[in-house]
């Protein structure tokens, strides 16, 4: 793994930092009661332990950038700008959600701030952000398109064609490996000969590098680096980010594959306890601003409920609407 | 004749077909996504990693075209091997070897690569699992040469079809619809191997033969009996094997009740039901006193609210509506 | 009016759209296997290369999930790109991100992500290439809500749909028979963008409606030739489009001749000629004479040798026989 | 590339495996001449250039091991064993032929010799290699599958996941990569960003060397020894043979794609020219015993010509068999 460079990242950022984390961690374990509710249904995948991925990284992307995402997305969406009260709006499938609210939580789209999904298929993602970074080339433009993937994903097909594809066109894509150990019920090294994923990845001809995706301040550094590196005109780059998740794969997984006691020692490293006592530690922030900040977070959580139930279902007359783009061009 | 029946769930019967298969075949080995550890992901095959072990039980990556392949090369080399694709969605992903390997090999090699592969997926709407998750692609596979597809709609067939399925010489594709894995009922202990090449008739009835298969059967056992008490007899035959049909049981049918309606959960354009209704009209033109008609999805990606996914499906609603505009055309 | 017309090919034609395309719109590229050095595995990508340069005309590896995602992504991205995949056997390797992603963004995402992109590839048999590069599953693509499918079987076809295709917002599959691309004929310069919403009728007739597509449609001529000497008046309609269908022009046409006949060179079950065959039973059961019927390629990979080949495909000798047994039955 | 180790290996051995090469290269121009002729038709890829690879690696396997090949799969089919005469009879289509004419030059099969195509899906045949040694895995059985493919391979998503299931599951396939440098007319720097296949493959964790595939003697070393380890109870072996193809990449390419020169450059290190060279001036062979041999393929050519040419077709009533097995079990 990458050496944690000592960084300054002062209060100000840290507070932002530490919101976003913390928006996320309470708006998924909203969305985990309002499934036992049946407010939510369908699969919906949590992040919990995972919010340093993708607050780290999408620290380091500008708005004409692009992010393709998995359906453990709601993370992403959160971080990435997509509205509190348009995502829950869409995971209780109402139309004012992002996505009209027929994606649901593995299909959040928001176009106007080049979120492209949500994509529930393994890797199928991968040659999407491809594309969307060589459109950018193409037009001459210096946008990037960041990719997000777990490591089960590594052995599907499509990541072996794109990250060759990408290497060997320079194109402007981050590809983000969450590698959070486990796919479902799959252990890492009961799908993975090898098991190194950022060798891997190195393997196709691109910088890659490995983080602590439980330290956001190393995420973020290490999505700079490369975010800048592409700017200036290089090709694809790679981050493993090491993480682990809290909690079952989707509401329906009673967890056998793994030890309670391996959580448990994951959980000391969860992102939001180790930032908080850093960034204390530091004097950077104090308690207050934590409660301070969790309120918020739970006050735009239950507003975003507030949206959700009050909004409109689309009407049935719409159906299909949409399975062919309007107005023709 | 009182056949001795035990109570099950059409997963347990799945699930007791592995076992047995297991118990009594050695060439028999399964292999899929998560089957093992975590027990299926729609539980099918929960335990039986702890009593077969991790060789016959086999976890793999996520490669859906490897481990089918791999599939077919072990059913070339001898073995009967049971693969399991969460989803038909899933499957797009190992296409090519479905379809130009599994169902070509035996023809291209003029018989000697014959591929005795099952392989098994999860199919069907209704748990608002949306556009990737949701769609019925067996009426799609139907299609396709070189394959046998089946769909168990009952308990005694899903044991039934997975016993028949390992004993055919040729590669078979099991639908297993989502809805269904939970449903409990009877299990007929001595019911044996299922015929794969028969429809049955799961309802008699003078007025319309309804055709379908899988889950949409319930839907269309409820439409016949609100339609029983408005004097319409609905006959519903299950398919149960979608390719190859059963023409014979299917047309006598219908040249005894005048009128067919399919009801199926794929998209309606190009699907199964549109296969159904030409066949109908093809060997039975002059025996029919109205059009036929088909009730089936939407032809849209399914999406996750409820009330869409509702409106995207064939509901009985849909199929009483069918049935009552098929008989006010008179002869 | 006597339109200008040039002689040309019809893979020329698709070159010249191709070219008129490059330069008219810095938005369109072009990306596939050997299309750029190589030339095209058809030659109809021939000489690009030179013309526009590689970031223009893309070889890519041999990959076809990775380039046909990245198609989708770069349409998604502002681009409007035009895949070519070698044909059509080989994008059963990216069925994933054409049905999963390319025809159900769109929809999924409620308008917000139209997916812009075009993509050719060749298709058919006759050319004894044997079972893995002879299939014709244009008619089976055409199940899938969210694509177009087009199949433009004439020269002023192959360059005006190619045109409309890159107009629509939509993801269109272009299906190119392979036994087409050397055909001689005439352009019509002012031909203009194709109508991708309208079938057309190629040759009137009071007898029998003959629905057919791409290659088939020249054997169906033929036929229409032969049977007309024996006093039988084939109207043959070209669909040009496999989805949608054009159902107005399809059934006007039936209730005239009222007799329907469909050939494609699709497997027979679950074919688009089924789905045409219940659209006319739908929609004009009434008028119809005669059973609809259907000659379609024999349900079997399609084996290497002349007299196989040409014994699985249709023929102008099945269908001239499929025409008499049709007007035999007198209403 | 593996240093090839001097090796003695004695005036019959010699023989045989020039008389292997030959058998090949004389076979294949005569169906260059009859598909001009128009006896053969379809699509015709010839392996010359290229004999030393599939001679070489047949002579490590036995009657138990499979083979899995590509659409260039004459040499190997020769050099496993099929029959000259039913595979002329298939280039012909005739009933006689190795498939019973219906697969032609793409699709030879003989399952009696464990010979399993003539696949034409590039990278199609990888995870049916893998299959087929996964299955004398579990029949307690110690045969291996050779796998052929070329370097245009590596890049479709097949290449990754059946060469990470292979390792992962320690499955006796003999991985080997032809490359010639070119897939059709996509110079391999053309489609990969690392090009060092070797290397790719060794990346997951298995074996994996590369050889002079213009040199038969040290392919056959190579395979003997990755197969040697695989009988031991070894996983898969990965054999990158570096080789060219003469001709055209079917008899459709007018090869625009490379230099006439970089062919005839090329053409000196034959693997027919060389091999003979070094065996006379081992003082193994002699110039009439490459004549002999040479006489000898030829007479199997026209015999096997004589034997297609008088074969009957399939009757086309039988065009609908097989594509079930019969009879059923
Ligand atoms: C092609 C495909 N195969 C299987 C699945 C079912 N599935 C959904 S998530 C998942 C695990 C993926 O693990 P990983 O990539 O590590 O991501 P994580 O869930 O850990 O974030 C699986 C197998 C799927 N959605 N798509
Ligand atoms: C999946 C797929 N894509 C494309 C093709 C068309 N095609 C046939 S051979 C070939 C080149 C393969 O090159 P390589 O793997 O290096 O083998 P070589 O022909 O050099 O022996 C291509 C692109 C195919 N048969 N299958
Ligand atoms: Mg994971
Ligand atoms: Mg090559």
């Amino acid at each position: 793994m990458e050496p944690v460079v000592a960084h300054d990242i002062g209060r100000g950022h840290a507070l932002h930092l530490l919101a976003q984390m913390l928006r996320i961690r309470q708006f998924e374990d909203r969305c985990a009661r309002l499934y036992t509710e049946q407010k939510i249904r369908g699969f919906l995948h949590l992040y919990n332990g995972e919010e340093a991925v993708a607050v780290g990284v999408m620290q380091a992307l500008g708005v004409a950038d692009s992010v393709v995402a998995t359906y453990r997305e709601h993370g992403h969406a959160l971080a990435r700008g997509v509205p509190m009260n348009a995502l829950m709006a869409e995971m209780y499938g109402r139309r004012t959600g992002s996505s009209g609210g027929r994606g649901g939580s593995m299909h959040v789209f928001d176009v106007s701030r080049h979120f492209y999904g949500g994509n529930a298929i393994v890797g199928g993602g991968l040659p999407i952000a491809a594309g969307l970074a060589l459109a950018q080339r193409l037009r001459g433009l210096d946008g990037v398109a960041a990719c997000f993937f777990g490591e089960g994903a590594v052995a599907e097909g499509e990541f072996h064609e794109t990250l060759n594809l990408a290497a060997l066109w320079h194109l402007p894509v981050l590809f983000i490996c969450e590698n959070n150990l486990y796919a479902m019920g799959t252990a890492l090294a009961r799908s993975e000969a090898i098991t190194d994923i950022r060798a891997k990845a190195a393997a196709y001809g691109q910088p890659a590098v490995a983080v602590d995706g439980m330290d956001v301040i190393a995420v973020e550094a290490a999505a700079q680096r490369a975010v800048k590196a592409m700017r200036g005109g290089g090709g694809s780059h790679f981050l493993e980010c090491r993480t682990y998740r809290f909690r079952a794969h989707s509401m329906f997984d009673a967890q056998l594959y793994r030890d309670k006691a391996e959580v448990e020692e994951w959980r000391k490293r969860g992102p939001l306890i180790t930032f908080t006592t850093r960034c204390k530690a530091q004097g950077l922030i104090a308690e207050e601003d934590f409660l301070r900040l969790e309120r918020q977070a739970d006050a735009e959580v239950d507003a975003a409920v507030m949206f959700a139930e009050g909004s409109d279902w689309e009407p049935v007359a719409d159906l299909e609407r949409y399975v062919y783009a309007e107005p023709r061009a | 004749m009182s056949a001795s029946v035990s109570r099950t769930t059409y997963r347990e019967a799945l699930r007791g077909a592995l076992r047995e298969a297991l118990t009594a075949d050695p060439r028999v080995f399964l292999m899929g996504e998560d089957i093992g550890r975590y027990g299926g992901c729609y539980a099918v095959t929960k335990s039986l990693l702890a009593e077969f072990g991790e060789e016959r039980i086999r976890d793999t990556p996520l490669s859906e075209s490897a481990f089918v392949g791999a599939g077919i090369g072990a059913a070339l080399g001898g073995m009967r091997p049971i693969v399991e694709i969460m989803t038909v969605n899933f499957s797009l992903l190992a296409l090519d070897q479905i379809l130009n390997n599994a169902a070509t090999l035996c023809h291209m090699s003029a018989g000697q690569c014959p591929v005795p592969l099952v392989i098994r997926m999860a199919t069907g709407a209704g748990r608002q699992l949306a556009a990737q998750h949701s769609h019925s692609l067996e009426g799609w596979y139907a299609h396709i040469p070189g394959l046998r597809i089946v769909a168990p709609a009952t308990i005694d067939d899903a044991r039934g079809m997975l016993r028949a399925a390992l004993l055919c010489p040729d590669p078979v594709l099991m639908f297993e619809h989502i809805g269904l894995f939970n449903m409990e009922g009877d299990l007929t202990e001595a019911a044996g191997v299922a015929d794969i090449e028969r429809a049955a008739i799961r309802r008699t009835g003078r007025d319309i033969t309804v055709l379908t298969y899988g889950a949409s059967l319930y839907r269309c056992l409820e439409a016949a009996t609100e339609l029983s008490a408005a004097g319409i007899e609905l006959e519903v035959v299950d398919l149960r094997t979608l390719r190859p049909l059963d023409d014979a049981t299917i047309i006598k049918s219908v040249r005894r009740t005048r009128r067919a309606l399919m009801v199926d959960e794929g998209w309606k354009s190009g699907g199964l039901s549109a296969e159904l209704g030409m066949r109908v009209v093809e060997q039975a033109f002059f025996d029919l006193d109205a059009p036929v008609m088909r009730v089936c999805t939407a032809e849209v990606p399914i999406p996750y609210p409820k009330h869409l996914e509702d409106a995207a499906l064939p509901s009985v609603g849909r199929i009483v509506a069918a049935a009552h505009a098929m008989v006010a055309h008179e002869p």
